[in-house]
């Protein structure tokens, strides 16, 4: 029997499983996260993905890592730095290193150093052996060869043995920070339930890694992280692509319309047309077009047609979609166009996040081209913000663009899920069949400026749009000059007036009136808001507010940031909003950028806030 | 030779329901005028609400149709007309979906949503105008134009080789690929019909005269004098004929399609026998291209190269959602949102 | 012999030739304005063309017109509204009645006022029988009864003498206005040598019209417009489409850059790709693409192959190109990319101005994607500004965007061309051939921070570029997040550092510091400086700039707009460069903004300058 | 069977010199490895030197190619490779251009630049690595995935209608179409040599294996105990024969081809021999398309479908530019700016 252990009380943890894209890390952490939220923390998680499909095994490439963060308070990002990192090899190490705390517990499975490995790497020297890992506790096991002893006796190849490692280090850690191990050995039990040597080997791996950490003498401490208060409810895990995908599929239901998705496939956006290609028992139309401009045109055609049509893309593809964008604009159909940012400029970083593409979203097209941008600022907001965005595109009459980014597309948390009743209803009405020899204009407005949705089919609708200025009312070609001057005008004010039927700007921490408002949008919610509800605990008078709204913005914007001394704009660009609000507002708004594809930390923001309140 | 469809829905529509009110704005005496005629002509026949009808465009001057055809309509973006149509048809597999577009429309810019919507197979009736030309920017040569075509663009002759409209949509796999010209209107409006009545996409290309950038670029399959020497008229089981008194005729030696005189010897039994279902046949008879300038070239084809059928992409579309939900009930929301593993916050 | 008419001198005189796009109208300006331009005035010319091909004959669609405006004192636009305005039928007075002042001359054709005439225009009411033209001097003759009576022995048809129509108009036009003419006697000659009975007829009309001034009794008043003074040297007629085309030739001549031409057809854009096409004496290869992707992306392929490549469009077009700027701006390549801007957004207006595309130009791409801007201001000064964009691109090795306009593109000024001794050279070096052993660093850079550009065919520099993040100096893949932090920055340093290689921002009229600056960009340039040339005149405090260089704005453009109270910003949408400026420099800068698919009237801007100044 | 060029620049390249200093970065067993292989291979060959070579790529796994080779190249766009490699081809006709392009990146969204490439006849040599699926967005299916396909779009299978890339080729009137796969080296590395010799754009589909998101689409072609059955490679003028010991022949009955069994009586001399230089056979032989699931298919064909030669588009830019400067002489600078009329003010 091991020395007694000590548990220590955490309020929060964060926790990176990083090893060999083979090595099964995304599974790993997911499974402890399931554990988390069944037990009821609240979290947040990140995965991290190679940018190649299968970089060569043991290269830093090829390292796959996945991040989790939870806690017995409320936790609003998957964490800057770790305080547990797993390390299957010694290229999840390199590429990792720089995201622990000092101080922190490395877990390093010491096959994973062997002289292959390190130089597959490019390590020089054994973290293993010298002396470069002295500020943290390392605890080095090794999980190949406990693996493969905890399975002598089963009729397994070494391949498939050597698949388990995983499970001996999620035992580890379930026996690290004392959990059941319940939802693991369900989830084994209903995946491998049909190869009974397999389940067998992962079920005695699991437990071999949680006893090892019971029965040996090297480990003093374990944790306890206790349950969050979080409201009651019922909760899932949601990723921001699903939730997107969701919140499609429920504004299709809610409104009545038959959903429709042109998309043409492009990471970090694929996942929402992967998912609702799956819903076709909601009647989901989803087509994979030639290319992006495809992708929306095809969606124009059906929203022509009459259902919610919406396009899904990334950076490059929404360069494709600007021509169709004016398109849709000048028509005034209804259509919601998803921008799953991610780093450019061109190809730039696929697989990682930034906020770049607001001035596209703003500005990226010939002409006066204004077009409503919403943004959802975290994973589950993703069904919020694409709710909001086909509400406003079809009760509006118009393109809608939503704003979401690899971060949150990627990241997850748990989902209060609203339930279908308690989903606001999305009224529409599709114009009415005319009576015999009365005339449909089919531009004529309501007081949303919108006009009516005629749909082919509809006896006596029958009407010609297309790109060439519209007359007002009428809809036919018109060049006269003030007529022009009128429709600029005109769509201008038509997404001017979606301000009517949007909430106010709330401050979502921090006093009402002050010295510093940090004021963001999209994914650096969780970051920005936990860094100022930490400063506001230490006694600083800052506030946070965070823009779901980005065209038009709340009415109510200019008198909010008046009521600061200073404004600061943190974004993962090198300032885009910043600039629209400069022009806008006319105040002395402060940038502060990060371009790293990466989401920002919240000591960062911290540090930056503290600086400028000095 | 047309066969008339009769309406079936109690109104009885005729071609000046299908005017609109918009000035037409194409040159005095532009081919594009004929074909929307024939449109007109025979819109009726095809016993549809007038209501169920789109018409799709793209930019162009014959992209300008839709403004003339009371049907609902959309005059998109250069070279998406195909696209839109196809996003349209998806959506409403109901409605009759016809396309318009011209030569730099659908196969310059717009080439690629063209052979993917062949492919694919929507039930849609292409309309392809040829002027060989484009009309619209007022004169350049366009992906069909001929081999050293002077035009705004190529002062000293174009360079690029033309496509072949009508083997480039036999190698997309087009399920009904034919040809007709704006000047023969009884042969325009069976071809419209028959592009109708064909179930997937009907890739109907059509001979139309620009009098303003490129007249008579076709004479010689339009005009009296020449058109029974140059344009061949393909009909169904029937040998391929042509010339002034029907008297030459086509026959296969080995695979090199021949002219024969059936007034000099040649028998009528030898003679090439159209089959709009074979396929190596269309592919052949695509290739009767060459320029009429060519010492011993072949007469140009018109009608209806192919036609096979193949399930049609919105068919499969409508299939796939009535089996899943066959399969496994219509999707409740609750449940999908819900998903597969949640826990409970007291 | 008429009573003795008396001769009243003008200093300038605008006069608008309107007719069906049959009747030969465009020609008949030309040939005022050449000789009016051979006469030694200086001119400004704007034609009016039809949106459609060939609309009905006599309708207001088929309306084709060509204004002139010439002096004896300088010229800086067509003219804001006309003296003479010459109508050959009834839908040509019915789209320029509001075009001519108020107690203006309308020449009318009177058979053009038929009924059958009246009705294609949709008149009710005979403008020749009825009030209407009370405030006009209305000058009634029957141009074809006239023509066709001086024709009666000719053996020609009756359309083509009919054709003969507008010179008769012309004859009439040149005793009003005084002139020799000769050189339309020559041209008549030159066009119709070969067709004597043509020609013959021609003249014969030419001189009809003109002996009709002196026999007619009714017109009493002729006018004289003397010489102006202008700098000494040799002169042509240039449009802007045509003066961007010899720039592009002059560039390539002068960087002994091979000229390479990737494009597809867009009005009003087309002209530069049809006059490049003719150039093939000076080896440059024109290539109409398939569409505008392929048009910038072959562009792309032959800059990457060492020629001086550039690719010409319009607002729809460029909306295509926006993904493979992306492209261009990470590859670090030359390129030159000419917008002529029209009517948007969409397929808006498309043979009508507008300068809404700089916020496209400045923001239209994912990711952050800085290009340098350059716009031009006149017709002529189309070859400077494009010349100037070419230089910036090869020698900072990047891709430049050149604005230009509908209204530009298509106007006509005198040109004082230089010689080709007198252009500066363009000097650019290709890297050199590395030495064995050698590694070539494609990423290296210079004091511009530019780097080498090293063409296929030069041994030892192979080198492989992509448009996914580049790691500095080397050029290899990097998801390093400093790197692209650090590239990010570059690039927009790149840009910025443009601004030490251009003349600083000047003043073009008006004081150096005072009350008010009017700041322009691109083709208002004219309109802006009579306006405020002739507020000068009177007495009014005000200054004007214009911008050359809209990315990097000079050095000292903040020093420039904070030398007075106010900043006026004038500009042909609804309101770009002032939201730029407002954001950079932070000044609260007064809009201006027509919409109408038409350029500013110098009277319009007055006023507005005055209101500000009161 | 591969025909060997030597080197004739005194340099003498190995496959070695063509490597760079870069990590590749595909899957472990992927087919590319094997294409790399090959190309780097035949290089040396070529007699060309090695900075006058230029590989263009798009975006995809496949489009990474170039960073792997030791030539100039860009990686460029998604779908745009094509487009790139015209405009650096037309500035500079003395470079050898290869394009790599995925199935996606030529066929799908950069369809339309394929065919144009092809019409156009650029001398280029389009490597088409198609592996039916798109590898680096992690397995959607491509326009040339089966149909029924099950992938991450698709998961009740897709229902698009697959292009047949050779065909489309041929619609597109390229002059040079032919098949080849990863798992054949020396059949690539003379497809390759073919490909290049061929002055003219050169369309080479190879087949290549996708471990990952794909794996084993074409196993009947590439193993070995289903191989001689199901691949049939074309000879130029010899009879079309496959099968284990090349005892079974394709016959053509009219126009249909049929196997026969020269074990069981049928003749060598009544086979059709393949003729590279014949359209129509072409045309036919590219239609051997059928999933081998289906009864009674054709063997799928492997080697040139199809070869002839037709003036390049560089070679006619460049001589009507050459033609132009002898007609009128250099183009003067001073008088272009000109222009043809001017004036003097003093
Ligand atoms: C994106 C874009 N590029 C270019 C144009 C200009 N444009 C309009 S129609 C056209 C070609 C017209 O030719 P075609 O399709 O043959 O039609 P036609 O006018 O001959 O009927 C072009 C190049 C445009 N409107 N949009
Ligand atoms: C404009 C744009 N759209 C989409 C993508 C995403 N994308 C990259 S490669 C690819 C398809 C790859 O398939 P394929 O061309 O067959 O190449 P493979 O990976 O199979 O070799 C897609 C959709 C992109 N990079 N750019
Ligand atoms: S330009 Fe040609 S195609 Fe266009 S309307 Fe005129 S005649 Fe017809
Ligand atoms: S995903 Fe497929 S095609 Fe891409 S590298 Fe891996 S095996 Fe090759
Ligand atoms: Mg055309
Ligand atoms: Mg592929």
């Amino acid at each position: 029997m091991a020395e007694q252990t000590t548990i220590t009380e955490l309020e929060e943890a964060v926790i990176k499983f990083a090893g060999d894209s083979g090595d099964g890390m995304q599974l790993t952490g997911t499974q402890f996260t399931t554990n988390a939220a069944l037990f009821g923390n609240d979290l947040g998680t990140f995965p991290d993905f190679p940018a190649e499909i299968r970089a060569p095994i043991g290269t830093v490439a090829g390292v796959s890592g996945f991040q989790l963060h939870f806690g017995s308070k409320e936790i609003f990002t998957p964490g800057d730095i770790c305080d547990v990192l797993v390390v299957m090899n010694s290229a999840a190490l390199k590429s990792n290193i720089r995201n622990i705390k000092k101080g922190g517990i490395i877990i390093a499975n010491t096959s994973g150093f062997d002289a292959k490995n390190l130089k597959l790497a490019n390590m020089t020297s054994n973290a293993m052996e010298d002396d470069s890992l002295g500020n943290y506790q390392v605890i080095k096991m090794d999980v190949t060869r406990m693996t493969r002893e905890a399975l002598t006796d089963i009729q397994l190849g070494m391949k498939e043995k050597d698949r388990c490692k995983n499970m001996f280090v999620l035992g580890f850690l379930y026996w690290m920070f004392n959990r059941e191990m319940d939802n693991t050995i369900k989830f084994l039990t209903d995946k491998f339930g049909k190869k009974p040597e397999v389940l067998e080997a992962n079920l005695r791996v699991l437990k071999a890694g949680y006893s090892y950490g019971d029965t040996t003498e090297t480990f003093t401490t374990r944790y306890k992280v206790e349950k969050a208060v979080m409201p009651a409810g019922t909760y899932r895990s949601i990723m921001g692509n699903q939730a997107t995908a969701l919140g499609l599929v429920a504004a299709s239901k809610k409104s009545g319309l038959p959903l429709f998705l042109g998309s043409y496939p492009i990471t970090p956006a694929s996942d929402i047309l992967h998912d609702l290609a799956k819903y076709k028992s909601f009647g989901v139309k989803t087509f994979q077009a030639e290319d992006e401009i495809a992708a929306i045109t095809s969606a124009i055609g059906a929203s022509f047609g009459g259902s919610l049509a919406v396009t899904t893309t990334s950076g490059p593809g929404m360069a494709l979609k600007t021509e169709a964008l004016g398109l849709a604009t000048v028509l005034e159909i209804p259509l919601v166009i998803i921008n799953v940012q991610r780093g450019g400029p061109s190809t730039g970083l696929p697989t990682k996040t930034e906020q770049a593409d607001l001035f596209q979203a703003y500005y990226g097209r010939n002409g006066e081209c204004p077009i409503p941008i919403v943004a959802a600022q975290s994973p589950s907001d993703c069904f919020n913000a694409v709710y909001e965005a086909c509400r406003i595109s079809v009760q509006h009459m118009i393109p809608v663009i939503l704003l979401t980014d690899g971060y949150i597309a990627n990241g997850a948390e748990p989902w209060r899920f609203p339930k279908e009743s308690e989903l606001e209803e999305i009224k529409i009405e599709f114009a009415k069949p005319m009576a015999e020899g009365e005339k449909f204009m089919p531009y004529a407005r309501d007081e949303k400026l919108s006009r009516p949705w005629a749909i082919p089919g509809t006896k006596g609708l029958e009407h010609r749009i297309g790109g060439l200025e519209k007359q007002n009312i009428t809809g036919n070609i018109s060049y006269e000059p003030e007529n022009h001057e009128f429709m600029v005008k005109l769509r201008e004010e038509k997404v001017e007036r979606i301000a009517n039927y949007i909430p106010e700007q709330k401050i979502d921490s921090g006093p009402s009136k002050g010295k510093l408002l940090v004021l963001g949008w999209g994914g650096t919610y969780g970051a920005l808001k936990a860094a100022v509800r930490e400063l506001n605990e230490e006694g600083f008078a800052v506030a946070h507010a965070h823009l779901r709204h980005m065209r038009p913005f709340p009415k109510n914007l200019g008198e909010v940031l008046h009521n600061y001394d200073k404004v600061l704009i943190p974004e993962i660009n090198n300032g885009q909003l910043v600039k629209i609000i400069r022009d806008k507002y006319f105040i002395d708004a402060l940038a502060y950028n990060k371009i790293q594809g990466l989401p920002f930390f919240k000591s960062e923001l911290m540090d930056k806030i503290r600086e400028i309140l000095k | 030779m047309a066969e008339t469809l009769t309406a079936t829905n109690g109104e009885v529509l005729t071609a000046k329901d299908f005017a609109t009110d918009q000035e037409i704005r194409w040159c005095p005496g532009c081919g594009d005028y004929s074909i929307l005629k024939q449109v007109h002509t025979i819109l009726p026949q095809l016993g549809l609400k007038q209501e169920d009808i789109v018409f799709i465009s793209g930019i162009g001057c014959s992209s300008r149709f839709p403004y003339y055809t009371e049907t609902f309509g959309m005059h998109s973006i250069h070279g998406r007309a195909t696209a839109v149509a196809s996003g349209l048809k998806a959506a409403r597999p109901e409605l009759s979906v016809w396309i318009v577009t011209g030569d730099g429309d659908g196969l310059s810019i717009g080439g690629n949503h063209t052979i993917h919507l062949l492919r694919r197979n929507f039930d849609m009736n292409i309309l392809l105008f040829n002027n060989e030309i484009y009309g619209l920017t007022k004169g350049q040569y366009s992906p069909t134009s001929p081999e050293n075509k002077v035009a705004k663009s190529t002062p000293f002759g174009s360079i690029d080789h033309p496509f072949n409209p009508i083997a480039l949509a036999l190698g997309a796999d087009a399920t009904f690929v034919a040809r007709s010209m704006d000047r023969d209107p009884a042969h325009l409006q069976n071809m419209l019909l028959r592009s109708y009545k064909h179930h997937g996409s009907s890739f109907l290309e059509i001979y139309q005269n620009c009098n303003i950038f490129n007249d008579m670029a076709f004479e010689s399959y339009t005009e009296k004098s020449t058109k029974k020497d140059e344009a061949l008229f393909m009909v169904q089981g029937q040998p391929l004929v042509f010339g002034a008194n029907n008297e030459k005729g086509i026959k296969l030696d080995g695979f090199k399609p021949v002219i024969v005189n059936l007034e000099e010897g040649a028998s009528k039994d030898d003679l090439w026998i159209h089959d709009e279902h074979d396929m190596v046949k269309a592919n052949i008879i695509s290739r009767f291209f060459d320029h009429v300038d060519v010492e011993g070239h072949l007469p140009r084809p018109f009608g209806v190269f192919y036609q096979t059928t193949r399930p049609t992409y919105e068919d499969m579309m409508s299939q796939q959602i009535a089996q899943v939900i066959t399969a496994k009930g219509e999707g409740k929301l609750d449940k999908l949102l819900a998903g597969s593993e949640t826990w409970v916050i007291e």
